[in-house]
């Protein structure tokens, strides 16, 4: 019943980020440990959208909007409470909690589908048109001023209970590896747990599932919390990586370069999104060092040709092949096993099945 | 909390001065050139902004490594696309202080961009030049901001206008920072002239449909029309409203007009009779900018962009920076900015530009200019002109460690206004 | 008939647009009865069943399963009062294997150690043990047929709702169906929608026939099989 | 009252230029559910070919009318056989292919004819008095040609082949393999006529906004959501979309502002899709084009 390959590559997959964990600084320059904090960022936040949309089958068009709302929660949080430990939480709590509230609205809405993709998307930009234009001295939450279109700096994180002692950035490294592994193994582990297999269950027949007794507008608000959580908690180190937060964040180039990642590393896998979003944003980042050909130019070849040839994301595609040869001489033997076993007994059925 | 940062940006420059150890070990193993990064959106929806300046930095550095570089060495000059998009500034920021070790960088087009490098700048203590121009504020002993800002710009426009066309003004602005503040500037001289501001209106960055408010325009029968509005989309702007027939009632002005070269996205015809204010425009009549439009041209084409504010600037940065270094005869970051503020002056393509010590802002010239057959006619040239809402906030010379951004949220929250 | 009335539908409609599919059918289900419902196709049998289930929201009346309305609730509320439910097409979760088919129904209403041991059970007595991790998917039709069947015996209902069993089935398999059905009626009361009459003379005791979207006769088997009316509406239509 | 009118009709015109930007998406999603994500720079092509063409000599109202929807619509046919014929029934890879069409698109452009592009016209046709306002006789011809458009693509889908296979699609997805025609070329031919109808309003719009690579940003979210929030009918729903979601731009910019404006277009579209979870035509107007 437990799937213990997965469980067993999952564990592999933590297993290596542990050893990056400790062995990155020793490795890399320095300037490459600082900027992984915001990669590792977009990592975790592909992950959530991994885990909302390839595990749940929600097409969220719009994870950036708790992502966004997790960073500028936190930075808010932050320079008015004067320490960083408790607005990490208020920073989850928040975007969960929208999460959950705009899942209310769309789940028992029953909207679903590219029409759900819709609606995220949609309140995503409304973000995005709001926060532009609070540039005025009038928009403010406590202290905070939200800064409009230039958006606000925001505080970096300090060790808990001492605000004075504030994290280098080379050192928020370790918080933000550790946080894609934490967040990586919580969601693996609940890709295992009833609740997961439930979600699965819904992704691939909601009306099955309900006739079962499972109510799916509560499973899927749940997970679409859940998965915002997530988001919020890559918002928090997002905005530690950038030292600010911009209305940017929500625009639509981002919240669909969020989907690009999860198509490109594949769905229904956790680890390959991750490490689309990596792949994605070490590919652009190094397009930008050229100035020769256009970069866009450039990107969109790379995806077009991508698409065409690993029709089903890094991941899967690797699987794939490793799959192939292995089941393979697997399904030959189970096949006949069972013409072993049922040929005397129910010949006609072996030809019905055929038919 | 205000304590807590600056805390933390005193002990990070105290990290940095030992980082930083290796960093000359390795910056004297490879002491043949001097190291400058340029950090300009040449994709993405920036690139009409970023691609020009890349355009002239690139033929200032060549044109100074041709006539025997800096101190004897030549400039090994990188680009940076960021290709608009914030994470990529700050990852190339990083990159630019912390592995080239760059001597300069010159970089950033938003507010937004320019904020959330100047922090990692000022961590590795390396000279930022932001060329572009914006809505001032910015008090940072390490940065240098070379473009006008709007006191400079706005404060000789209106009351031009006003004279000319009439008391009664209709603003127009982007709903952004930049354009509030604009707008700000606006309304505070048509008061200080004696005029009416009948109402101000803001426009998100992406809208490019203007019909109602070309009616409540008409409505309002005001005597001008101000524009701050900016960027690809809001081009729009002009064209439907010549196409309502109003760019023969009822003229535009504008500080905005043109940073993005929109006087060629619109016809003439359109165009025609705006008024328009900035610290260059490519048909300033001297032979100086005679001769830098005729080496730009030969070496981009006849199809060369339109030179604006923003591309001569990041010429005239590269080459204010340049004197700089010159006289403090060292790439050092406190000898650099000490002679910078003694102060360096450079004679380029937009007059005299010289660094003024309290802000580090600039001085220089401001064109009033009216565009006709898609061409600027120099109305007015004003000489030397302070950056005179900066230096209300900032003074370096008193408070040399700072590092604000004073109008971060604005005139009032700044005490102005 | 005799015991306790386990569902009722009271003047139960289903309109679509100007179409009426159910039209005011008063029905009421015995405990530990097999019930069949038959009728020509668009009798309205299905859209009736569907009402049952929750699927759709009826435009009047209600139905109401021991003391619980039913009319107008989601499927899963439904579900929940234990009640075990099979569609027309299939529905099945085809990303998944027989054994997580079936655990999932189990587990829904038992602790994990208890729904391990009844998804088992279910496999054994469906004969799906040598299928059990093979994805559903890729299984004949028949076969997802019975792996539908396992889910819902293993939610252990009291009262079972099936429509078109054996749609797609070979002879075989309709025989071990018929089989299933009269071991799951030992003790669930059921309702099973049919079109396939030597089906329904296999298992049936009583018999409901639907006509243009309202109840024509209720009666035993045989007592339907030489009704006149039918004979006329019913396997008139069949031999069109 | 003359503001009244003109105001109107400035409400009007903000209708038919929704219409206008999201009816080639339609037309794509609504029979082959591709969500194009190049869609925006279909429309910047078109701005495009009128730019470049008119730049040439070409004369402005055969540009716009003729080669704009001809180019553009012929890039579309060329797209289709290369890349999207290989990924239907997978609507997920079709956002990424899209996404990545968008770029090169952009890209090309931007090599091509750089950053930004001079331009010689102007919206014709005058300004029209209406009382003490004036309008632009130029977004009076647009209204008109919305309504030509929306009655073309009526006609074509009730009467000819491709939109009876069209409207086969609309009400069940495998319905056109069901129908027994060669859906390879039918989807051409629509993605053909999708790109075409983009460009067309990219032309038709480059007289009165900025033609520029990255323009498209400007329009794919708004047409998008118009789209979706119209439901399955590629006609109906995009009309009433629009009508619905153009008009309360349209008020609440005049009357609040134009921020506030587009946020009540967005909050209205949410609105409408928790009301309507298949957009509009998924609730009235089923049976509708």
């Amino acid at each position: 019943m437990i799937r213990s390959r997965e469980t067993r590559w999952s564990l592999f997959a933590a297993a290596v980020g542990v050893v990056f964990l400790f062995a990155a600084p020793q490795v890399f320059e320095l300037f490459t440990i600082i900027n992984l904090t915001t990669v590792l960022a977009l990592a975790i936040l592909a992950l959530s959208l991994a885990l909302v949309w390839g595990y749940g089958g929600i097409l969220c068009f719009g994870q950036t909007m708790f992502f966004g709302l997790g960073a500028y929660a936190y930075t808010i949080a932050a320079i008015n409470i004067g320490e960083t430990t408790a607005p990490i939480f208020i920073a989850i709590f928040v975007a969960a909690a929208f999460a959950a509230i705009l899942g209310y609205f769309i789940f028992y809405g029953r909207v679903s589908d590219v029409y759900l993709a819709v609606i995220t998307l949609t309140v995503t930009l409304i973000f995005y048109s709001l926060l532009r234009s609070t540039s005025g001295p009038e928009y403010k939450i406590g202290n905070a001023l939200l800064g409009g279109f230039n958006g606000v700096t925001s505080p970096p994180l300090n060790i808990p209970g001492d605000p004075s002692n504030v994290l280098y950035p080379e050192d928020m490294f370790y918080v933000a590896m550790a946080a894609l592994i934490l967040a990586y193994l919580f969601c693996v582990w609940l890709t295992q747990t009833h609740f997961g297999r439930v979600m699965v269950a819904i992704r691939e027949n909601e009306l099955r599932a309900e006739l079962l007794g499972y109510d799916i507008r509560l499973y899927k608000l749940a997970l679409f919390a859940i998965g915002g959580g997530i988001a919020g908690m890559a918002g928090v180190l997002f905005a530690n990586g950038i030292g600010r937060v911009t209305p940017d964040i929500f625009n639509l180039y981002n919240t669909a370069l969020t989907i690009i990642w999860v198509i490109v590393g594949g769905r229904g896998t956790l680890i390959g999104p991750v490490l689309g979003a990596i792949a994605l944003f070490y590919l652009t980042s190094g397009l930008g060092t050229q100035a020769s050909i256009n970069n866009n130019l450039v990107l969109g070849i790379i995806l077009i040709v991508f698409v065409l040839l690993v029709p089903r994301g890094i991941l899967p595609g690797v699987i794939g092949i490793w799959d192939r040869a292995q089941s393979r001489s697997k399904l030959l033997r189970s096949e006949k096993r069972m013409r072993r076993r049922r040929a005397p007994r129910r010949p006609e059925q072996e030809a019905a099945n055929d038919g | 909390m205000k304590l807590d940062r600056r805390r933390f940006l005193q002990t990070t420059s105290a990290t940095a001065a030992v980082m930083a150890a290796p960093g000359i070990i390795g910056r004297a193993a490879a002491d043949d050139t001097i190291k400058m990064v340029s950090i300009l959106d040449q994709s993405g929806g920036l690139d009409i902004y970023g691609k020009p300046m890349v355009d002239t930095t690139v033929m200032a550095v060549e044109e100074i490594n041709a006539a025997g570089g800096l101190l004897g060495k030549q400039i090994d000059l990188k680009t940076y696309d960021p290709q608009s998009n914030i994470q990529f500034y700050t990852q190339f920021a990083t990159q630019a202080a912390a592995s080239d070790k760059a001597d300069v960088v010159h970089a950033g087009i938003t507010s937004a961009s320019r904020e959330a490098i100047r922090a990692t700048f000022n961590r590795f203590r390396t000279l930022y030049f932001y060329n572009t121009l914006y809505e001032g504020g910015v008090c940072d002993r390490s940065t240098y901001c070379t473009g006008s800002t709007p006191a400079q710009t706005v404060e000789k426009l209106v009351p031009y206008v006003m004279k000319k066309w009439g008391k009664k003004v209709y603003i127009v602005a982007a709903d952004y920072n930049y354009g509030h503040i604009t707008a700000d500037w606006v309304e505070k001289y048509v008061r200080d002239n004696g005029g009416e501001n009948v109402a101000t209106e803001f426009f998100p960055l992406d809208v490019n449909n203007f019909g109602t408010t070309i009616k409540k325009i008409q409505a309002a029968k005001p005597d001008l029309v101000m524009s701050a509005l900016v960027g690809g989309a809001h081009v729009a702007f002009y064209r439907q409203y010549a196409a309502a027939g109003m760019n023969n009632s009822i003229p535009i002005a504008s500080t905005t007009f043109g940073v993005g070269n929109e006087h060629t996205l619109i016809s003439a015809e359109e165009g025609n009779g705006m008024i328009v204010a900035y610290s260059y425009l490519q048909e300033i009549d001297t032979p100086t900018n005679k001769d830098f439009v005729g080496r730009f041209q030969a070496k981009y084409g006849a199809d060369a962009p339109y030179i604006n504010e923003l591309a001569a600037r990041s010429y005239e940065g590269a080459y204010l920076w340049a004197e700089g270094v010159k006289k403090a005869g060292s790439t050092d970051l406190a000898a650099v900015i000490e002679a910078l503020d003694t102060p360096v002056s450079y004679n380029g393509p937009s007059g005299k530009l010289e660094v003024e010590p309290k802000t580090h802002h600039a001085v220089q010239n401001v064109y009033l200019a009216e565009l006709q057959g898609q061409k600027y006619n120099i109305l007015e040239t004003y000489e030397q002109q302070q950056p005179a809402d900066t230096l209300l906030v900032c003074d370096l010379v008193k408070e040399p460690n700072q590092s604000k951004f004073y109008f971060e949220n604005g005139l009032e929250a700044a005490g102005i206004k | 008939m005799t015991g306790e009335i386990v569902l009722e539908t009271r003047n139960l409609s289903q309109h679509f647009g100007g179409v009426v599919a159910v039209d005011r059918v008063n029905f009421t289900l015995w405990d530990a009865e097999l019930r069949c419902l038959i009728g020509p196709n668009g009798a309205g049998k299905s859209t009736f069943f569907k009402c049952l289930t929750g699927q759709l929201s009826p435009t009047e009346g209600d139905v109401v399963i021991r003391d619980f309305h039913a009319g107008g609730r989601e499927p899963h509320e439904v579900a929940r009062l234990g009640v075990g439910i099979k569609t027309q097409v299939p529905n099945v979760f085809d990303g998944l294997s027989v054994e997580e088919n079936v655990w999932l129904a189990a587990r829904r209403w038992q602790g994990a150690k208890r729904a391990k041991v009844l998804t088992d059970e279910t496999l054994e007595r469906l004969v799906l043990g040598d299928i059990r991790n093979d994805l559903v998917g890729v299984l004949a039709h028949g076969q997802r047929q019975w792996v539908e069947l396992g889910m819902v015996v293993a939610a252990e209902p009291w009262l079972v709702l099936l429509d078109e069993p054996t749609a797609g089935m070979t002879q075989e398999e309709v025989l071990r169906t018929a089989d299933l059905i009269k071991e799951i009626n030992q003790t669930a009361t059921m309702i099973v929608v049919e079109h396939d009459m030597q089906f329904i003379r296999m298992i049936a005791n009583q018999v409901t026939v639907f006509h243009e979207g309202r109840i024509l006769i209720e009666d035993t088997m045989d007592a339907v099989a030489r009704d006149q009316r039918v004979r006329d509406v019913y396997l008139g239509h069949r031999q069109q | 009252m003359d503001l009244a009118i003109a105001l109107a009709l400035q409400i009007i015109y903000g209708i038919a230029n929704l219409v206008l930007i999201s009816l080639g998406l339609a037309i794509i999603f609504g029979m082959m559910r591709v969500i194009n994500l190049a869609h925006g720079e279909f429309i910047m092509l078109g701005g495009y070919v009128v730019v470049i063409s008119t730049n040439h000599g070409v004369n402005l109202w055969f540009a716009m009318l003729i080669l704009a929807p001809v180019v553009v619509g012929l890039i579309g046919v060329i797209v289709e056989r290369l890349l999207i014929r290989h990924l239907y029934g997978r609507m997920v890879d079709t956002l990424l292919a899209t996404w990545g069409l968008s770029l090169v698109l952009i890209g090309l452009i931007t090599t091509i004819f750089g950053a930004q592009t001079a331009t010689t016209i102007s919206a014709p046709l005058g300004a029209v008095p209406i009382g003490e306002y004036s309008t632009s006789g130029y977004e009076l011809f647009l209204i008109a040609v919305a309504i030509v458009l929306s009655v073309v693509v009526y006609l074509a889908l009730k009467f000819t082949r491709i939109g009876l296979v069209a409207r086969g699609t609309m009400q069940a997805a495998d319905m056109a393999s069901a129908l027994g025609v060669s859906t390879s070329k039918v989807y051409a031919i629509t993605f053909g006529v999708g790109a075409a109808v983009s460009g067309f309003a990219g032309a038709l719009l480059a007289p009165l906004t900025g033609v520029l690579p990255t323009i498209g940003a400007t329009y794919i979210a708004k047409a998008f959501i118009t789209v979706i929030s119209g439901g399955t009918a590629i006609l109906a729903g995009t009309t009433s979309a629009s009508v619905l979601l153009g008009g309360i731009n349209g008020i609440v910019s005049f009357g609040i502002g134009p921020t506030m404006g587009e946020v009540a277009l967005l909050v209205a579209a949410v609105i409408l899709l928790r009301l309507m979870p298949r957009g509009i035509t998924g609730r009235i107007f089923r049976k509708s084009l």
